[in-house]
């Protein structure tokens, strides 16, 4: 597992509980006292970084190699799931996953941003960046969880749109503005988790919901960091500045009445347990829709513009 | 008008024109094609110049002036304010930004909304001002946005909306990246209400800005070589090291890729809005 | 203009007055008795040609040089029109056109293939041949039809969808099949007329109407007569043979119950006189959308509804 | 069973596979890798070949035994049948040509429609059958699509169609084209009604059926290798001149430009139509 540097002082602990272990075995001497003193020690140290976490480390843990992605989330959750592909259009843009899945019986389209946990699996994903069909895929998908009536439930976890050259021609502004527009208009519940990175107008396109819930180690941000630090602080070097400036973790997110709350990683981070991940998202899932099986389909699209409506701070 | 205030004048509307150095400043350079040529003469034309129909940008007040009725534009909401919420502060205080912008433009946002009439048909009307901290979209212009589409929701005359604009606002963080969902919520409502909506994308539009209510037009105008994008040709450049080609993102390209109805020179704008409103903005039946 | 092989009697004819004028005016005979002679001569032998015109005859005026192109009709038959360019997805097919447009006081949607002239506006039009960018073009704007209660009128003129390897990549069989299925659900009315050619699955994609009018010199055909040449005959040189037994003229198309009328073309061929066939479609158009303004919209649904649902003959 | 019934049976249902010379007639050898199998392990392996995966073309009696509860198929207007209303010859008058494909399949035409149930999931069936006239689509066939339609919209069941066809019926003129019209626009009110269509799209399905109904189901399934085009392979090498790559309009090729949801091996195809048909079909509320 990749660590992350701000972690260094607990890896040290680590390294040394693994070495006195190995030592133990070797020399037949009893170092158990030591070990769980230490282990202990290192518990505590745990605790307190990720008590004390800034928004540049919270950055680092939702970019994670190994944070939990939308296919293994989706599984992991799912007594049953159909993968479906493409946008009838142009091509399956893998960035996007969905389908249909049966979560804790309630039926239900999902819908996700995808990463992968190598390189080879980062390029074939194309690190979770969609092009145009991305979107026109997800909105497919979404078409049919309106026609039959099922809830929609999406997972962000995306750097932004792809910034290159094809993903312009072929309209990424178009697409993510119309999925903006659909969504709007959904009369079916639309659930949104942010799983890691909740990066621009990519992030947006599947994320006009009823919830949005960030998971604890999550950020959701109008630019990546370092496209802030370049454009407004001119200094490519400052991204710790602009992250912990743009108020993006997922605290700040609900405070400033953008998300509708956290929901609690494993002590570490959700990329130690990807199952625990699973199962708190899995568990917000049933309870929204105990919810909006009750509520009348025109009051499940009237609550979601009132809120998307309300957003903005200005004085008049 | 004494020489003073023409000069003044001249200064807040020709941004992008090169002032030269002759005695009376009445003659500009063109950006494009670098010709000269009489300030008169390039205010006759639209702003447009006469030697390669370069389109300047231009200010609110100068696109009401061009195709409205006189003096029936009455602004809506001219009074909403943005504030400095995030307390954010870049290489400046977000708050001194937007006080310097107000100064500037004399306006308090990077937009204008209100009724005006076009040959007397009403319409509702929104226009961006680029020269307002790069038309970025804040909690203001989003609202803004969304209370003309209200507007045309309830009065039903055809709404036309002028973009120019750099994206979302940074300085308002998350808050600024909603209001694309809010506007082109509030969209999705005037479709169901059948009320027409003309999309006039403007030098330049892009970001958040173009990944929202400016492409959501029942039509869509462009002006000649308008810049219109979601990631710039500058991201693009930077982040992925793609060389990008010429003309690649301007008006011309997007009607190609079948992004834009159609490229209008402002001097034929007027017109074919005009035939639009007409073709399209009276209910039948 | 090109003369039509058959024309040749006639073409023979029109030489000799032409011969006879000349000589007429250089060496000051007067010949009028003799020229008004050939003339009626020549009326009677066009008369004779235009009513017995075979099948590959018709197909051949059908694909006429100077057949009026949708263009040219749309711009003589209205009193406003706006052109409208795009699908918002991928690309502008200059072989579809389309936009706003005003004739005889109706505000209409109009659609139609576009073939050029010569060889250099034909290849921009890829000959009237659509990508399925240009059914995706046509859908969005009969969808705007819809939304602002405009009836569409749609002018056929093509040799049918594209047989190449982009237009199948980006899925021409998936963007037919979708007009087909939208149109059918249209509240406002939609009147077709065949102008030219009607090839194939390509025709049809704009071509769901209530109103199907074919001019007089139009043929439809489910595939080319070359085509079914090649496929059926297993002999290429077949094709007259094939256009006779496909029965894809006016005439027979209307005598089937797929077509609804045929309209008269000026006498020699439509391509003579764009501004006279102009204004038959024009009149037609009129005359049509009076009857549907009295008609309630979910009528007009239905009519074209059970128009394509009876056709199809078979025992059981 | 007899070995003569058994190899009259074996000869109906294998078209593609190519007969060997060795007593008994056991074996088959596999078209697309040459390798030979015993046949019985051929039809074990749902008529696909135990080397290579290829998917022999099968009949609508082997789909509707692979897939569907035993004896539940209930066939639906199986008295449907053409009339050679153009009476058209080519190189042989479209009469006797129906009259063979009728013998040689002892079926009326190149498609059955039915109920029939999935693990006692009542389903809406109609499955193409290629060896008729090359699955073509006239009349009868549009008119068997539509009524099974028809009939979902009435009882609520999802719909699988199982196409596999060349296209339109030329011997039936422009009335064959209407198919395309009339079965399209009968899946509109499929979709109005809200009943789930499966469409299930096995080699090859070109022409005119694969531009209406088999690209219009809320799910797409085809099967690994089947051609799925528009204008096939041949048809575009023959007009443009354009060399088609390796794959091209295969399964897979669609699969990666967007026009399938998923490349479904035989065996395979039960359970995944099973859990569709449990999160799609059973409207709740
Ligand atoms: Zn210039
Ligand atoms: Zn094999």
């Amino acid at each position: 597992m990749n660590h992350l540097e701000f972690e260094k002082p607990l890896i040290e602990l680590y390294e040394k509980i693994e070495q006195l272990k190995s030592l133990s075995k070797t020399s037949e001497i009893n170092l158990d006292q030591e070990i769980e003193k230490i282990e202990k020690r290192a518990l505590m140290v745990k605790k307190d970084i990720y008590s004390h976490l800034t928004p540049p480390q919270i950055v680092q843990i939702a970019r994670h190699q190994n944070r939990p992605d939308s296919l293994s989330l989706l599984h992991l959750m799912s007594d049953s799931f159909v993968p479906l592909h493409g946008d009838r259009l142009f091509r399956d843009d893998p960035s996007i996953v969905g389908g249909l899945a049966s979560i804790g019986g309630h039926k239900v389209v999902v819908i996700g941003h995808q990463k992968g946990h190598d390189t080879k699996e980062n390029i074939y994903r194309n690190f979770g960046m969609p092009h145009p069909e991305g979107y026109r895929k997800a909105l497919r998908l979404m078409k049919m969880a309106e026609k039959f009536k099922r809830p929609i439930v999406t997972l962000i976890d995306t750097p932004g749109a792809y910034p290159g050259i094809e993903a312009e021609e072929r309209g990424q502004a178009e697409a993510i503005a119309r999925n903006l527009k659909e969504m709007a208009a959904f009369t079916v519940p639309i659930i949104t988790f942010v799983i890691g990175e909740g990066g621009s107008g990519g992030a947006l396109a599947i994320g006009v919901a009823n919830k949005v819930h960030m998971l604890e180690y999550s950020v959701y941000s109008v630019i990546s960091p370092e496209g802030c630090a370049s454009i407004l602080f001119r200094d490519a070097t400052k991204s710790d500045l602009a992250s912990a400036s743009l108020k993006i973790t997922s605290e700040d997110v609900v405070r400033l009445g953008i998300a509708d709350g956290v929901i609690a990683e494993p002590l570490g981070g959700g990329h130690h347990d990807w199952n625990a991940v699973s199962k708190c998202i899995k568990n917000q899932i049933v309870s929204d829709l105990k919810l909006y099986s009750k509520m009348d389909p025109s009051d499940i699209m009237e609550e979601r513009y009132q809120k998307f409506r309300n957003m903005g701070q200005y004085s008049s | 008008m004494s020489i003073l205030d023409w000069l003044s004048k001249k200064q807040k509307v020709s941004p992008q024109a090169e002032k030269l150095n002759i005695p009376g400043d009445l003659w500009v350079k063109c950006k494009s094609c670098s010709e000269v040529m009489f300030i008169k003469d390039l205010e006759k034309s639209f702003k447009v110049c006469i030697h390669c129909e370069y389109h300047f940008r231009i200010t609110p007040d100068e696109r009401l002036s061009y195709l409205f009725d006189k003096k029936s534009f009455k602004e809506i909401d001219g009074g909403i304010k943005p504030i400095d919420f995030l307390e954010f502060t870049d290489t400046e205080p977000y708050k001194k930004r937007i006080e310097l912008a107000q100064k500037k433009s004399n306006r308090s946002e990077a937009m204008i909304i209100g009724e005006a009439t076009l040959n007397n048909h009403p319409i509702n009307v929104g226009i961006m001002d680029f020269s307002f901290m790069g038309g970025s979209m804040g909690s203001v212009v989003g609202e803004k946005v969304t209370r003309i589409i209200e507007n045309a929701i309830i009065n039903k005359a055809p709404l036309f909306i002028f973009t120019s604009s750099g994206g979302a606002r940074m300085q308002e963080g998350i808050t600024s990246l909603m209001q694309m969902a809010k506007t082109s919520a509030a969209l999705s409502r005037l479709s169901d209400a059948g009320v027409p909506y003309v999309s006039i994308l403007c030098d330049p539009t892009t970001g958040g800005t173009s990944a929202s209510f400016a492409m959501l037009g029942d039509i869509h105008i462009a002006e000649p070589g308008a810049l219109i994008s979601f990631a710039g040709p500058r991201v693009i450049e930077q982040t992925i090291r793609q060389k990008v080609p010429k003309g690649f993102q301007r008006a011309e390209f997007l009607l190609e890729h079948g992004m834009v109805d159609m490229v209008v020179k402002r001097k034929d704008l007027k017109q074919r809005l005009l035939d639009i409103v007409t073709l399209l903005g009276v209910q039948e039946g």
